[in-house]
């Protein structure tokens, strides 16, 4: 690009697009070959490189786009092309796919820094010496696969991605495939990612149906195609458009963890934990919050499908707020905080407020990111002051499970206490994340939230209202954790030997830290860079109108109010008095019951397997074993078809006959039938008179028949 | 004359008789005499025939049967002989060791 | 051209040279018999690499043809009737790629018999080819029946512990559908006097109500191979007996063989019955989806869990092979190759390490990835691509099919497809159940049972290793392009769809 | 007598006053035991060299009793190919069981010289004579290992059942003589054209010549000698008998059906296709329950008998009857060869004292003996009808036949059964290759021969079957 041209026109980079696939592509075929022979750092550094270059290319779409709004699409190859069907690998540069690119970019790159300090530092599981590049191929095949996720021209190549995102997904968690999540040897930590994976797949299967119905509709899975054809489609196929939306919903709920689907997700902290940063919080979750954005000309037309979609929303963040509240893993808290974050951008999305929810997208990716890292910090430090109160010193061990017989958990809140003193780089992160995400005055959270609210205040109340109670639950929740983190006492002689994260974990937490406070820059009521920069996109389609969130005063002091009583009330309970170890959840003695339900995530595992889980496993079984063997192998096919073709033959036509298992077949072959046929036996008896009579009784049936007829 | 039906109706039964013999007796010699039995039923029938028929082949089939029973005889005998020699015994009923 | 020079009369019998070069090697010596196969075999591929390069993309029609008169006496019209279109030229090369892989997989496995294992190898490799090629019924019908003999004894003779049975079962399964099929193919060569296939499609005309016994009887003999539920019984003994080549072949061609039929002779020579019968088809493909997918979670022995997954594979080639659009049958084709590839991939993982356990049970297994990461990576690819992530061959494949048997026409109702795509999401439990039970978690106790022999359980080795990279190549090549493969496959599925949408149209009215 | 007179009964002038002269010469060769065989073989050979000189030619002798046509020389070859095999088959084996007696070969020339007389008789007369003449040396070969009690029983079985067939041929033939005044194929056929024939009496008759003849070629309910003789017999008897014997009959059968008595198709086809279905059921699946292979192939030879009785169900089907015969004759042809290689092996493995006849004992023959094993292997195809196999070209050739003669379901029995019959064969197979053993063979270089050129044969004839086709197509009948 001539430097000149840059200045005349502006930067036109969107040639590059297809780079922000290739860069983590070549980043993981590098540690794939080489590998093995790279130290930890040199893995780490050639994986976070790849990542930052596709933030980079990210960025130089941001200088095109500026120039050139309109966007444009990079075709690279022709994919499947059969009759009319016709799909590309092609990538799409407008303003919406590059937001999330830098997203996926930005965020990605920090965490993939953190992760290099972080792996080194999972004590647990040292001296595995494959994992520093397991772990980084994984992160770069990630990164590629949510590039294409985001970036992709039309819906299958948009599915491409989201199936690639839910394989490294199910990669990642079950990263420690031989433990569980306390480093005891056990399948759980692959069950975790097997569950994760296949529900995500029962949402692909609504997003598979969503594409098949829009492809004989509109023949055309193409953004483009399909969203000028859609006003038409509407007007002459009545519900096709419903259809497809509540079909992609399917597909939402799965990869966004939305009611009913969400389960894996909690699951899903078996994973490492910028695993949960990255995948499980800041990027592939909200995956479904892009498609529904990606799909608003779609949506925007079947209202019914809209209120379905938001009502999923504000009942999932209401739902998953509650549980939330119940939990003592860290970052259990923050799974069941991320579900009910989505919740907020789902039902976003889902009323129409595509620019709302997206903001929300972006700096819930800073916030969650943030809590998510410095929570693995906590972890960490706990774990090393685990060590260190138990040994004095720091040695090298296998396996921690193999050295004590008390398994101990680093992640239970129950243990920590009073870490603001020995962790205090991380606290103080973790406070700005906690603010950010409660909604606080001027955190980012809180103009993100605020918009929706504000949306959701003139779009639909039922959905306000369930929103706005699960923000307060949201600001409860985070300040119970705060104040067992990392207020009172230590309640573990591990809490009280924390340590402090190194730098190269806490440098991107400070990054992260900074867009999360800052982060509501982005779309200031009344600037609104945001919504411009998205309107880009959305006014391709005349057919649709954008809303343009209005600033609400009332919305914001309430849901400000709501927060700050919320964490009021959890200073009252958590912070006022510090629990001491082994004392029940202060709640448990207010709401009983309710709050076992909240303990116990409201059965809803246990339902899944008493509804689907079991019986399928129970029908397999009967089906494999039962139907398919017993009957239709051993009895249908040897039994019967084999078993009576012989008992025939024998029977009927044959003397004894020592039959000695030559043949499989005559296995089937009962005593009983064998009697038979000897009682019966044959007509070939060796008496030549019986012969004779034989040619004699033909010869008389013959000529009977003949002289009859 | 008689008519050609009690001709033709003797040398069924005969035959019938022939067969009979042959279904219920087990000495293989008397087996053997049945068969000729039947041989002749038809010689019977053939004559008859012929005389209706003013053909000769009938009459000209007849010597034939007869010579083939004589070489059938000749065969039949020397295999019962041989038995006989083996077994001391020409009841059919007892060469059964081939079955199944 | 010369007819033994001919290209497709070289690509079909020219593994018979390396038979006949066997037949003078000494049984003692193992080592020149497998090389002998294995360059016969190579060979073989150039020569279908050579066919693939003389291969016209844009014609619908077939091509290389030889056709010379074979017995034409008494009213018989049988030809040596050979060519090669769009529809065939894939499974050809499919054939011949997975011959010399399977023949590289059996290096160390097998030991005993060599030299008959690499005889009976070749001449399965005559028939199956023979049977993507032969454009004759009668030649057709030689080719297929033949393929029954050597794999017989491939079972039988170096096959598990049950491998009599297995192999009498298989034989018989098969010879029964034939059978019929073989009553079929004499109606047609009675009644329309001709037995080139090509001549008897152009010739049409064949009576509605006929026309439906006669696809009942071809159906018969193919369904039984595919196999279609519920005519699957015989599947899982003969692929859990098979040796590990023996598997592969099995999976990879010979029930293709099964799909072929239905594509190459069901639904050209009989279009109206096709449409008739096409929903009864679709559901009896659904029904194998999902019950094959159901009987494989159950499983406890690896090989049949891969074996039912073919059952439920499988289903979906049938599903989209009637759905008789471009999208379906192509898909259904391409899914064919997928399947050969994948599947055959799954086999040869599957034989590898059970070289060093010498057990299938899951129970045992576990943990592996941590012992032999290549092999538990290499595997995780190939689990992937069978249960179709996209990228991978198999996704290609599946969405083609279902996409194409959601708005058929013939088959009359999405419900079909709704219900079959249920089955990618089972797919994805029993084959991440397997994958599971056997690489991840604790190790499992068949590590302590392999130190027990005196060894440990190893990587792979180079041998393995370029065993199974061809197969991976073409995973990610048609998952990423399969550009190449669809413009072989489409205009002959453009000519078909076309044929049979017309003669559809003409028995309407 | 005139020359065609001459030339029609020369290959039976040859092979009869040939094997009178080798009576004499066996009583002068007491040490020379290779010489009566050997000259039996030169006589056949002569027959043969007659037989293929004689094709394509058509004429009658003695006023129409014995007529030369296509279906003759056919046959005449086919007969002396088998009794070429019945004497490569018994050479060494003779030795081997202590049978070295020159008879044999004379016999056996008689029996051949009966055959041809049955092919290219057209009179009842010569019909009758042909089966006594074929039959009675049959009956003595069959007990030729006396005093084994075996072959005795064998023999005294087939003689009593022969003989009892015989009489229901001979009064079958009376009542078709009384039915029409004739035993002359041809003036049969006239009487019945011009409607002077008495058809129930000739109904009656023709159904007792049918009855006689199934006998011969052991179709069910008529079939039960055959196990019995098939496995006392010498193998190499039964290997000759199961080929000639039946061809012999079914030359009759044709014969006397397609060319004389096609008015008679509407009453006797019930009956014939009743007769065909049970045969090829009743050997198909007794067959299964068979240890002993000479039983097993006994079975296995009736149910070859039910196929190729298929053809003749035809026979009043003046479009089709023609290829009927063309097939029954290649059925007959390529079960002749599969038949012969098989009972080849049958006798490689045989041992004295009736030992190695058990199926049990061909295990391991595969790695042990893997030429032979392959050749039964092919064998065991062609007698299921896998490609590329000649059982597999004539069992193509008579469905077809079944089919265009709209017999669907008798073809679709058929097809049942042959999927039944792949599995005792298939038996075989795994006995052989997939079960461990040590089986013994004694196969000197005539036995090999025999086995080598019939495996061969099976294979190559499948793939240029043309001339055997067009052969068995020309092979049509005449009457003069």
């Amino acid at each position: 690009m001539v430097l000149s041209e840059i200045v005349t026109s502006g930067p036109d980079f969107f040639y590059l697009a297809p780079w922000v696939v290739f860069f983590p592509v070549i980043g993981l075929l590098i540690n794939i070959i080489f590998g093995g022979r790279m130290g930890e750092k040199a893995i780490g550094t050639v994986a976070s490189t790849a990542s930052g270059l596709t933030f980079v290319v990210a960025v130089l779409l941001v200088l095109s786009l500026r120039a050139h709004p309109e966007g444009a699409t990079i075709p690279l190859a022709e994919w499947i092309a059969i009759g009319d069907l016709q799909i590309d690998w092609a990538f799409r540069v407008d303003t919406l796919s590059v937001t999330m690119m830098m997203v996926v970019g930005g965020v990605g790159t920090l965490i993939h820094i953190y992760a290099i300090g972080y792996m080194h530092e999972d004590v647990r599981y040292k001296n595995d010496p494959g994992r520093y590049q397991r772990f980084f191929v994984f992160f770069n095949l990630f990164i590629a696969a949510m590039m294409i996720l985001v970036s992709g021209d039309n819906y299958l190549m948009l599915f491409v991605g989201w199936e690639g995102v839910g394989l490294c997904s199910y990669l990642l968690i079950g990263f420690w495939y031989d433990k569980d999540t306390l480093g005891r040897y056990s399948i759980d930590n692959a069950q975790a990612g097997k569950k994760a994976f296949i529900t995500n797949r029962i949402g692909d299967f609504g997003f598979l149906i969503a594409g098949f119905l829009m492809f004989w509709a509109f023949k055309s899975v193409q953004f483009d195609t399909v969203f000028e054809a859609a006003h038409h489609i509407a007007e002459t196929q009545t519900g096709m458009i419903l259809a497809i939306t509540l079909f992609m919903l399917l597909g939402v709920a799965g990869k966004s963890a939305q009611i009913p689907l969400f389960v894996w997700l909690p699951d899903a902290m078996a994973g490492p934990t910028p695993v949960s940063a990255l995948i499980h919080a800041a990027t592939m979750v909200t995956a479904g919050v892009y498609l529904v954005a990606r799909s608003a000309p779609l949506y925007t037309l079947v209202p019914a499908a809209q209120g379905t979609v938001a009502l999923v929303g504000g009942i999932t963040a209401l739902f998953a707020a509650t549980i939330a509240v119940g939990q003592y893993d860290i970052k259990k808290v923050l799974a069941y905080s991320t579900i009910s974050q989505l919740g907020f951008m789902v039902a976003a999305v889902g009323m129409g407020a595509f620019v709302a929810g997206m903001f929300h997208l972006v700096t819930h990716a800073f916030f969650k990111a943030l809590l998510f890292l410095s929570a693995g910090s906590v972890i960490l430090g706990v774990e090393r002051g685990h060590h260190h109160a138990a040994h004095g010193h720091h040695d090298e061990h296998d396996d921690h499970a193999h050295d004590h017989e008390e398994v101990f958990d680093p992640g239970d809140m129950r243990n920590m206490g009073g870490m603001r003193k020995t962790m205090p780089v991380t606290f103080w992160l973790y406070l700005s994340g906690t603010v950010a995400l409660a909604g606080i005055f001027p955190f980012a959270g809180f103009w993100s939230k605020d918009e929706i609210l504000a949306e959701a205040s003139a779009l639909n109340f039922t959905v306000y209202i369930l929103l706005a109670i699960a923000a307060f639950f949201t600001a409860f929740y985070m300040g119970r954790q705060i104040w067992m983190v990392f207020f009172g006492e230590p309640k573990h002689e591990a809490a009280e030997h924390a340590e402090e994260s190194p730098p190269v974990m806490t440098v991107p937490l400070m990054v992260l830290a900074a867009l999360s406070i800052l982060g509501g820059a982005l779309n200031l009521p009344g600037v609104g860079t945001f919504t411009h920069w998205l309107e880009h996109t959305y006014d391709k389609f005349s057919a649709m109108h954008l809303h343009h969130g209005e600033f609400n005063l009332t919305v914001a002091i309430t849901s400000t109010v709501l927060a700050l009583v919320a964490i009021g009330i959890s200073w009252m309970l958590y912070g006022r008095k510090p629990q001491t170890q082994g004392q029940p959840d202060p709640l448990k003695r207010i709401l009983g019951p309710i709050f076992t339900g909240m303990e116990n995530k409201w059965w809803i595992d246990e339902l899944y397997w008493a509804v689907i889980l079991n019986p399928y496993i129970v029908i397999a079984r009967f089906t494999a074993d039962v139907i398919d063997w017993r009957f239709w192998h051993d009895w249908f096919h040897d039994k019967v078809i084999a078993g009576s073709f012989q008992w025939f033959s024998r029977t009927f036509l044959d003397s004894w006959v020592d039959q000695r298992g030559i043949d499989g077949f005559a296995n089937g072959l009962a005593e009983g039938t064998k009697e038979l046929a000897q009682r019966l036996s044959g007509i070939q008896t060796g008496f030549v008179r019986n012969y004779a009579l034989s040619v004699f009784i033909g010869v008389v049936v013959i000529l009977g028949y003949l002289i009859l007829q | 004359m008689l008519p050609i039906s009690y001709y033709v109706g003797l040398s069924a039964i005969l035959f019938s008789i022939g067969a009979l013999g042959v279904l219920i007796r087990r000495n293989a010699i008397i087996i053997f005499m049945s068969i000729e039995l039947m041989l002749n039923a038809a010689n019977l029938a053939f004559v008859a025939f012929a005389r209706a028929h003013e053909a000769l082949s009938g009459q000209v089939f007849v010597f034939f049967v007869m010579t083939v029973a004589a070489a059938e005889v000749a065969v039949g005998l020397a295999l019962i002989v041989t038995i006989f020699r083996n077994k001391q015994s020409i009841d059919v009923d007892q060469m059964s060791s081939l079955k199944g | 051209m010369n007819p033994v020079l001919h290209p497709l009369t070289l690509v079909t019998f020219f593994p018979l040279l390396g038979v006949f070069v066997l037949l003078f090697i000494q049984p003692e010596r193992k080592n020149a018999q497998r090389w002998t196969a294995l360059i016969t075999s190579l060979i073989t591929f150039g020569i279908s690499m050579w066919l693939l390069a003389e291969f016209n993309a844009k014609d619908p029609d077939l091509q290389m043809e030889i056709n010379l008169p074979w017995i034409q006496v008494a009213g018989w019209n049988i030809s040596y009737y050979l060519g090669v279109d769009g529809l065939s030229i894939l499974l050809v090369l499919l054939t011949t790629f997975l011959t010399p892989i399977s023949i590289l997989s059996t290096w160390t496995a097998i030991e005993d018999r060599v030299r008959d294992f690499m005889l009976f190898f070749l001449l399965l490799e005559v028939g199956m080819t023979g049977v993507f090629l032969a454009q004759d019924l009668f030649l057709f019908y030689v080719f297929w029946e033949f393929t029954l003999v050597p794999m017989y004894f491939l079972i039988g003779i170096w096959g598990g512990p049950n491998r009599m049975y297995a192999a009498i079962k298989f034989f018989l399964y098969t010879m029964a559908g034939s059978l019929l099929m073989l009553l079929a193919i004499l109606w047609l060569g009675i009644y329309q006097g001709t037995f080139s296939v090509p001549e008897l499609i152009a010739k049409g005309g064949i009576p509605a109500d006929i026309q439906l016994w006669l696809f009942l009887a071809f159906a018969a003999a193919f369904a039984i191979k595919v196999p279609m539920w519920p005519l699957h019984s015989w599947l899982p003994d003969a692929h859990v007996e098979a040796p590990t080549a023996g598997s592969v072949i099995l999976a990879g061609v010979l029930l293709k063989m099964g799909t072929y039929g239905f594509v190459r002779f069901n639904i050209p020579l009989f279009p109206v019955a096709a449409v008739k019968v096409a929903p009864w088809m679709a559901l009896l493909a659904v029904i194998g989806i999902i019950y094959g997918a159901a009987v494989s979670y159950a499983q406890k022995d690896i090989k049949k869990l891969v074996a039912y997954s073919s059952v439920s594979h499988l289903g979906f080639v049938m599903l989209g092979l009637f759905a008789l659009n471009p999208q379906g049958i192509q898909g259904g084709i391409l899914q064919m190759i997928n399947h050969g590839l994948s599947t055959g991939a799954l086999f040869l993982l599957v034989g590898m390490i059970y070289e060093q356990t010498h057990t299938r049970d899951f129970a045992v297994y576990g943990g592996l990835w941590k012992l032999t990461p290549i092999y538990g990576t290499l595997m995780l690819i190939v689990v992937l691509s069978s249960m179709g992530l996209p990228g991978l061959n198999g996704f290609v494949g599946e969405f083609a099919i279902l996409l194409g048997a959601f708005g058929s026409a013939a088959i009359g109702s999405p419900w079909y497809a709704g219900f079959a795509a249920i089955g990618v999401i089972l797919a994805a439990v029993y084959l991440l159940y397997m994958f599971q039970k056997m690489f991840l978690g604790p190790e499992g106790s068949v590590v302590e049972e392999v130190k027990k022999l005196g060894h440990s359980i190893k990587d792979l080795n180079k041998r393995e290793i370029v065993t199974l990279v061809p197969i991976l190549v073409l995973i990610f090549w048609i998952g990423l392009y399969p550009k190449p493969f669809f413009a072989l496959i489409a205009p002959a599925v453009d000519k078909l769809v076309a044929a049979v949408q017309s003669a559809a149209a003409v028995a309407m009215y | 007598m005139t020359t065609t007179d001459f030339l029609s009964i020369l290959p039976i002038t040859i092979l009869v006053a040939w094997a009178s002269i080798l009576l004499l010469v066996d009583v002068f060769t007491n040490k020379q035991k290779w010489l009566t065989p050997l000259l039996a073989a030169i006589g056949l050979t002569v027959t043969l060299a007659f037989s293929i000189t004689q094709s394509g030619n058509a004429y009658a002798g003695f006023n129409g009793m014995v007529v030369v046509d296509g279906f003759t020389s056919f046959l005449n070859v086919l007969f002396a190919i088998s009794g070429l095999a019945g004497i490569a088959l018994a050479y060494d084996y003779n030795k081997r069981m202590g049978l070295e007696r020159g008879e044999y070969y004379v016999l056996l020339l008689f029996s051949v010289s009966g055959m041809m007389l049955m092919a290219a008789a057209a009179d009842l007369i010569v019909v009758f004579l042909a089966l006594e003449l074929l039959s009675i040396p049959l009956y003595v070969l069959a007990g030729f290992a006396r005093p084994k009690l075996d072959s005795e029983e064998a023999a005294l079985k087939y003689f009593l059942l022969g003989a009892f067939a015989g009489g229901f041929v001979v009064y079958g033939v009376a009542l078709a003589f009384g039915a029409t005044g004739s035993t002359a194929l041809g003036e049969i056929m006239a009487a019945v054209n011009t409607g002077t024939a008495d058809m129930t009496l000739l109904l009656i008759g023709s159904a007792l010549i049918l009855v006689g003849f199934g006998f011969k070629v052991a179709v069910v309910p008529f079939q039960m000698w055959t196990p019995d003789v098939y496995h006392g017999a010498p193998s190499a008897v039964t290997a000759f008998m199961a080929v000639g014997a039946k061809a012999a009959g079914f030359a009759a059968l044709l014969r006397v059906f397609v060319a004389a008595l096609p008015t008679l198709y509407e009453e006797l086809v019930p009956v014939m296709w009743v007769l065909a279905a049970l045969t090829m059921f009743v050997g198909n699946i007794v067959a299964i329950a068979q240890s002993n292979i000479k039983r097993m192939l006994a079975y296995s030879s009736i149910a070859h008998a039910g196929y190729i009785f298929m053809a003749l169900v035809a026979f009043g089907q003046q479009a089709v009857a023609p290829d009927a015969v063309a097939a029954a004759l290649f059925y007959l042809l390529a079960y002749a060869v599969t038949n012969f290689g098989a009972w080849s092996v049958v006798i490689a493995l045989e041992k004295a004292e009736g030992k190695g006849l058990q199926l049990d004992d061909y295990a391991g023959l595969g790695r042990k003996y893997p030429a032979l094993a392959a050749a039964m292997l092919v064998f065991m195809l062609s007698f299921t009808g896998i490609p590329p196999t000649l059982g597999f070209v004539g069992k193509f050739f008579l469905f077809r036949i079944v089919l265009e003669a709209g017999f669907v379901w008798l073809a679709i029995i058929g097809v049942l059964t042959s999927l039944i019959s792949a599995y005792y064969y298939l038996r075989v197979l795994v006995i052989m290759y997939m079960r461990d053993g040590e089986p013994e063979i004694s196969s000197p270089v005539l036995l090999k021969l025999t086995t080598g050129l019939t495996a061969v044969g099976t294979v190559v004839l499948s793939i240029v079957a043309v001339p055997l086709f067009q052969w068995a197509s020309q092979a049509v009948m005449k009457l003069f």
